[in-house]
């Protein structure tokens, strides 16, 4: 009985104590006729070492190409100290700290990874997490129209990736959320302010925008301002390496910061699992999703850490809550104060540098390539949109057999730039990599593919 | 301990982990930032000291009894967390081409099936990233199946008043008004109550079966009926899935919706909070509405839906995939369980609590639902005792964690004064239970006869009782410099 | 400057407390010949990403073949708890355990470690490991003739592994000892006692023996003990699972058990870190090698675990001590523990009969083919040696292209059998493992390669 | 903590590890054991509960400060434990063909050249398991050296009386008689004495250098000289070598024969005893007898040298290559550190000794070569403070331990008496350095204020001070069921 100790004479004993036969007695209370349906088929046990060769048999199925994806998920270094402690049995198997002072240590963390968020994001308060960075927007755009009280309009400019935009029109859907695109400047890739000034609660700014490029995040900040409208801040946290942070966005800085907290030290890993991040200023903490940990003191004056500010959470305020959110992605949390505690501000940066220095070369030696062209000017952190004189997927497929993941076709979505692929070098990329990619992209073009 | 951030020093760093430098000259100053983040500047080493420390200083399952009633804290198999960390699986970005994930989503195909299999649904999708957001998804399942038959007269939510929190708010997150019904002395819905609010504006039920209350709801056929006939839908909670794991399946208890904690009954770590995954199943005339994506297999071929395969589908939760390595965890955990073993998680939970019950009620302790059988889990009062001693549910509990057993969930269900949840779980032997008792027993002895002793525990915790009420009076959240 | 945390600031005041101008100030006590040598030219530093990367290059380089070899080192399952729990850093990081108060953990699974050898093998006490397998048998031979006092030669069958006989020779070339060759039979593969008596200190028994063939224990350690020598058992731990234990060998049981732990949760990682285990009689502890931990109180009485009969080790003994061993393979004890613990005397028999099981039937199956056969008769445990029509190198490097390590080639170690092949198929080998090594040697000697 | 045995009930077990049953009746019976060992018998979550809390009961760099003298208590990059577990490195049988092991291979062989080059030796083998292996391989090596040059009248090894244990006892167990040469006042070899004892007699001399007293031999070129115009070879314990790595070359100083201890200067786990790998490298006259294997490159191929390359070969040490994992981990540290890297290693490592030694000696700590540089250790002698308070070097460690250091070497070297052996090691940083300092002074305090509080120590760890002498007189090295 795989991960079930009970031993024969403790069953016995036990069920004696129940006063009871046989265990199955113990279910008759639950309605015969429901006991009578089929029994479910499944596949048979597997032991430990059965699971595992199995699992290594479909893990080497997925190849480990050179992967030049960004769009949301990047490809960083991971510290290997981060999974080495992050897996620790302490961190790993305990749950949201409700016994305070029995999970000092997640709680510790929690208040750490808050600091840094804060420190990051520019901002004063930063939540213990949310699911991922798609849904934390979605959840910064229902606490925003909360904090505005009167509008429910919403300015979701359409260089916010397209995926991220389905996110949110499924989760806000219900709510009487006006979602309003913005359009974009076809030279910067840039998000254009509209010239009607309708009321709205908030606009989001990307920053990078989904293309990589940067936006004029202090003229659309104080301009959502002059509308009375709040400013959500949609960034990459490595990028706050070297970016401004959105607490100093124009004159008075974004309302609300968040993102994917992904590069902060979670693997890929097929997308999941991530975790979104959220910073506010101070005045709207009460309107935070998720949870919060305070620093306080015990009954001997002693520094320690609690969960606070509950009556927002569901669990308290049922139907009225901030959110519905309960679990959240708490070790991801122990990985980003991991990641942000080797890295420094130093470190982060250098990362930036990198991921931005390599996008460069990237872009420089795949658009001296016929064919190739950068679609937009002006300045980028560490993606760029790429046309392509033909449909980009054959390409992609094609690369693939040079061990390369090329890049995320685009053109779906923004079927008004032609054939278009988003590419991303992260610091992980090494110029023989680069090298790599242009050579072997120069004789997929040539040969005619597609 | 001390802060992370006050252990540093100006310029050190954990040297190793720093790419070379590089130049940004090309990026116009007015994006920059002008002064760095106040991040720590601590080794590596001071890193690995400081976080080590600190995972020392939390209960967990690893190292403690944990019967966190509601949360299913078992045993999380260390093969799942070896089998989720393989490189191949771990390198994948979600948007790679299929082609390049097919050992990946084979697994994610067995896992939907596993999942409709045990509950008796016709389709999944893995995509909730936890328990609440897959409520989410079913409740938004409900409405889009009713918008789609042009019935928009419905807006209300049938919700117990035992229901988890997530319940109500996700009902709210829906767009729906909440109708709370009672519950009667032996744990069951008020059905008189049920019948006068369902009607024509009822949209759905949301319900955990077996209930918040440790009991399993016996009407729950006459009450599938109500709402059916009334044209809503049912929404299983599953939280307490653990309890009747491959014995009853909550579809042929007549939910239309289910959603599954893998984090509870699928023994994936809870973290510290989280991740957890919060997969739905559905009935047939709901899969067209599931959330994106879903995983096919195409003849020797896996990929996954999108919107021009899933035109009604309510969209997505995630960027991606959901959390990806939490399933994977969840799958190692059902391929190791197989069919005998699924059932032998409800029977054991279940003897597990009825015999913590049986033993805490033979001490005098009182049970909520004494004529009752627990499900796996059941409710202890300590109201007499609070009464007679002064000493409260929460004191109780923080006295617990002295005798080195993490304490039951208190107050919660809110219905049951100065409650103690208590969830065993299948995975602790009878000798854990055995000493358990002990404590408990022990504790209430204290309260009798030193009452202070268990008001002002913890005594042999890193910290004394914490001052909550200072915590939300002046919120502390973030460290700052001193300037 | 990787792993060190000196700031500018630091290094300053430092200097400063110390009464000197610079670092190298520090070194002025060294005669400057030395320090005008040229300095040491070594590869530039990488930081960590670097050389993850290029250590993942270079394990990849090395395949995962299906891997038929056995001969002193098993592919048995490792349960995935078991390197999750020793990798922790208390187990990972720490000494030695000299300051008992300190390293209670360590402690107590050593004590319980050596509770588990001696369960396994039936003999009185164990150390806390040695080096491995084949030095901890040089150190088992060094002191039965510490104890023997008045012989110094050693029957040291031809059965015990070729590799194991060449490591005892080097080890105790210089101490005046005698190693003598005992023959085997060639039907049966098993020890022939020699007709003459002359005296010796101790027999070798391998059990099993080097060919996989179960040697008549029971007769050989009779036959010793009759003749006033000691008998040493060289085991594998996981046969113990089953095989009747060294102390209760014949009449007496044998005196000393010794051998490789690696089966027990070690992985084959290119041969190390494994661990050597060693067990004895009540009456020889004192000339055990290597580190023991006794039980003791403390001063208020309650248990506790201390290093202990430290007077047998060279930090206390010095020229006399037992051996000089002073670091062991601790962290494979803390393996070895948990492993026992998991696997339990029934998982322990079970991978035994599997083991043997499967490479029963990997026999019948390899022998079916033409030009193949079992060298020996009798009872085997989890190896057997064939006899191939051919040189085996040639066969061998052939079945490479089918991912298959066919086994070892040992016919240059015992010439006088011909072409020879040892062959080890544990319980991590499946019926479809098995089946295409069969069908992949029936190709293979069929194409009439070699 | 109750032990794993006595956690156990009859029947349990960690079901999902065990594999299928299977039938050995072709086994007869007299092979076969009649009663089961005594095992515990435990579910795996007993397993990983026990072995994780055990696990907090010790002391480790991890943790805590562990300036253990002689042992280079340093960080262990955690990076390097993931290369060594990457599964094409772990997979891999050390008998399967040299093809299959070429990324291994070639890691081993850079190893070789690096610890050639920073000992300056001309080769290197990398078999022996431990330092002590590794000097019975030097050893052995130099007796086959004189016995290859049919020089049979070496019968000693000259060995100073500072060393460490297992230099005389690595002697004689190459069958060397041990002539023990005394330190002067500076913590120098007695030259004097030194010609006096050597002779045609003499094989070697075994010498730490720094040595194990904390200081560096400055007469070093003279001793050398000395032994070799005597015939004799010296032998380099490598145990110190942190305090002059990547600036100071053993083979500069005269050395033939060189151990490295990896688990040392090369920051691999000590794994609460090991394992640890002790390198050997020679000059050129001694290659040919290095132990086996030794890793080549020929073109493009690696391979492993065996007894028909190397016929003079002292032999093997191991079955198979010595201590793959920790050689994988000795690797990716030193690509880590590179050129640059080794050199500050010996800097700061000798900065931190001798700030300690500064400190500790302005707070009127006894200095036992207070007119001497540390080296990367240096030593405090306790014996005035035992004079006069009764608190010994044992008492002080044990209430170091209160205050969350790990004690430093005691009672070592002999000479000094009631000694502190004090290693920080480079990865330590001031604010720790000035942490210790503050408690020794602390403790030196306490000792002369409260001395029974001391004698006493610990007071705050799991155990009081065990009892040593009843271990020992009756020594109970198993649990035995009670029948
Ligand atoms: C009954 C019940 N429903 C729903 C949930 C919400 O699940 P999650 O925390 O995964 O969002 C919980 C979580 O504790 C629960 O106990
Ligand atoms: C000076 C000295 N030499 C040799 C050794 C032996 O090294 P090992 O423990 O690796 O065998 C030590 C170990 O502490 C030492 O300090």
């Amino acid at each position: 009985m795989p991960f079930i100790p009970h031993t024969e004479s403790d069953i016995r004993d036990m069920l004696s104590a129940i006063g009871a036969k046989q265990i199955d007695d113990l279910f008759d209370e639950i309605p015969s006729s429901l006991h009578a349906r089929q029994a479910p088929s499944l596949p048979p046990a597997l032991n430990e070492m059965s699971v595992i060769r199995l699992a290594q048999e479909r893990a080497s199925r997925d190849p480990a190409n050179l992967n030049f994806i960004g769009a949301g998920g990047y490809d960083h270094h991971i510290p290997a100290a981060i999974w080495q402690l992050a897996t620790r049995g302490e961190f790993y198997s305990a749950y949201t700290p409700y016994q305070a002072e029995a999970s000092q240590g997640s709680l510790q963390v929690i208040y750490e990874y808050q600091s840094m968020m804060t420190a990051l994001t520019g901002l004063d308060a930063s939540n213990a997490s949310l699911y991922d960075g798609a849904s934390a927007l979605a959840e910064a755009i229902l606490m925003a129209v909360r904090a505005h009280k009167t509008q429910r309009r919403i300015l979701l400019p359409r260089t916010v990736s397209p995926l991220y935009r389905r996110v949110i029109a499924t989760l806000v859907a219900a709510q009487g959320i006006e979602l309003v695109d913005l359009p974009y400047d076809p030279h910067t890739g840039t998000t254009v302010l509209p010239a009607e000034t309708a009321p709205f609660a908030a606009l989001v700014i990307p920053q990078p925008n989904f293309f990589g490029q940067l936006e004029d995040v202090d003229t659309l900040t104080d301009w959502a301002h002059q509308q009375q409208a709040h400013v959500i801040a949609l960034v990459n946290p490595t990028s706050l390496g070297i970016l401004k942070p959105p607490g100093q966005w124009g004159i008075a800085g974004a309302d609300i910061a968040t993102g994917e907290g992904q590069p902060l030290g979670c693997p890929l890993s097929n997308g999941g699992p991530w975790f979104g991040f959220m910073t506010c200023r101070q005045e709207m903490i009460r309107q935070m999703p998720g949870r919060l940990v305070g620093r306080t003191l015990d009954t001997e004056n002693n520094t320690g850490f609690t969960l606070t500010l509950q009556a927002r959470e569901q669990h308290i305020r049922r139907a009225k809550a901030t959110s519905n959110i309960c679990s959240n992605q708490g070790l991801m949390v122990v990985a980003a104060a991991l990641y942000l505690s080797l890295m420094g501000a130093e470190g982060l940066a250098r990362v930036a540098r990198a991921c931005h220095a390599n996008t460069q070369q990237l872009v420089r030696r795949l658009t001296a390539i016929a064919g190739v062209r950068r679609v937009f000017q002006g300045a980028l952190f560490h993606e760029a949109l790429l046309q392509l004189d033909r449909p980009v997927q054959p390409v992609l497929d094609a690369l693939l057999t040079y061990n390369l993941v090329g890049g995320l076709d685009v053109s779906a979505h923004y079927p008004e730039l032609g054939h278009t692929l988003l590419v991303c070098a992260t610091e992980t990329r090494t110029v023989d990599d680069i090298h790599h990619y242009a050579i072997s992209l120069q004789a997929v073009l040539e040969k005619g593919m597609a | 301990m001390k802060l992370i951030f006050e252990q540093g020093a100006s310029g050190r760093s954990a040297n190793a982990q720093l790419p070379p430098d590089t130049n940004i000259d090309d990026i116009p100053a007015h994006y920059l930032r002008t002064t760095p983040p106040v991040l720590p500047e601590v080794s590596e080493m001071d890193t690995v000291r400081h976080y080590t420390r600190l995972s020392q200083q939390n209960f967990s399952i690893d190292t403690h009894f944990y019967p966190l009633g509601s949360c299913t804290m078992k045993y999380n198999p260390r093969a799942c967390n070896s089998i989720a960390l393989l490189p191949g699986f771990l390198a994948r970005h979600p948007f790679a081409p299929a082609t390049t994930g097919q050992g990946y989503l084979s697994c994610l195909y067995e896992l939907q099936d596993i999942l409709a299999e045990l509950t008796g649904m016709h389709a999944v999708s893995l995509a909730p990233m936890a328990g609440a957001q897959g409520e989410f998804a079913g409740v938004a399942m409900i409405r889009a199946w009713h918008l789609a038959r042009g019935d928009t007269a419905r807006t209300e939510i049938i919700i117990p008043d035992a229901a988890h929190g997530t319940n109500p708010a996700t009902a709210a997150m829906c767009g729906y008004t909440v109708r709370e019904i009672p519950t009667d002395k032996q744990g069951n819905i008020d059905l008189d109550e049920l019948r006068r609010v369902t009607g024509p504006q009822t949209a759905g039920l949301m319900l955990t079966n077996p209930s918040t209350l440790g009991v399993f709801e016996q009407q729950i056929t006459e009450i599938a009926a109500i709402i059916h006939q009334a044209g809503g839908l049912l929404y299983y909670d599953g939280a307490n899935l653990n309890a009747i794991l491959g014995r009853i399946k909550p579809g042929d208890m007549g939910f239309d919706v289910v959603h599954i904690n893998l984090h509870k009954t699928f023994a994936t770590p809870h973290g510290g909070g989280g991740p957890g995954a919060g997969p739905v199943g559905v009935s047939a005339r709901l899969q067209p509405f599931l959330p994106l994506p879903v995983t096919v297999r195409e003849g020797e071929h896996y990929r996954l839906l999108d919107e021009t395969d899933r035109p009604y589908s309510i969209g997505r939760l995630s960027a991606n995939h959901g959390n990806g390595g939490v399933l994977l965890r969840a799958w190692a955990y059902a391929r190791m369980l197989g069919e005998p073993g699924m059932a032998r998680v409800a029977q054991f939970a279940t003897l597990n609590a009825n015999y913590l019950m049986a033993r805490l009620d033979q001490a005098g302790f009182d049970i909520a639902f004494p004529q009752r059988r627990a499900s796996h889990e059941f409710i202890v009062s300590l109201k007499r005792l609070k009464d007679e001693t002064g000493v409260s549910a929460m004191d109780f509990a923080k006295r617990l964690l002295d005798y080195g057993f993490h304490a039951p969930t208190t107050y919660f269900p809110m219905l049951v004064p100065e409650c103690l949840l208590i969830e065993p779980t299948e995975t602790e032997a009878k000798t854990t239970l055995d000493a358990f008792v002990a404590a408990m027993i022990a504790v209430a002895q204290e309260a009798r006869e030193t009452p202070e002793k268990v008001k002002s525990a913890p005594h042999t915790l890193p910290v004394r009782r914490l001052d909550d009420v200072r915590a939300a009076r002046k919120p502390d959240l973030a460290w700052k410099p001193q300037i």
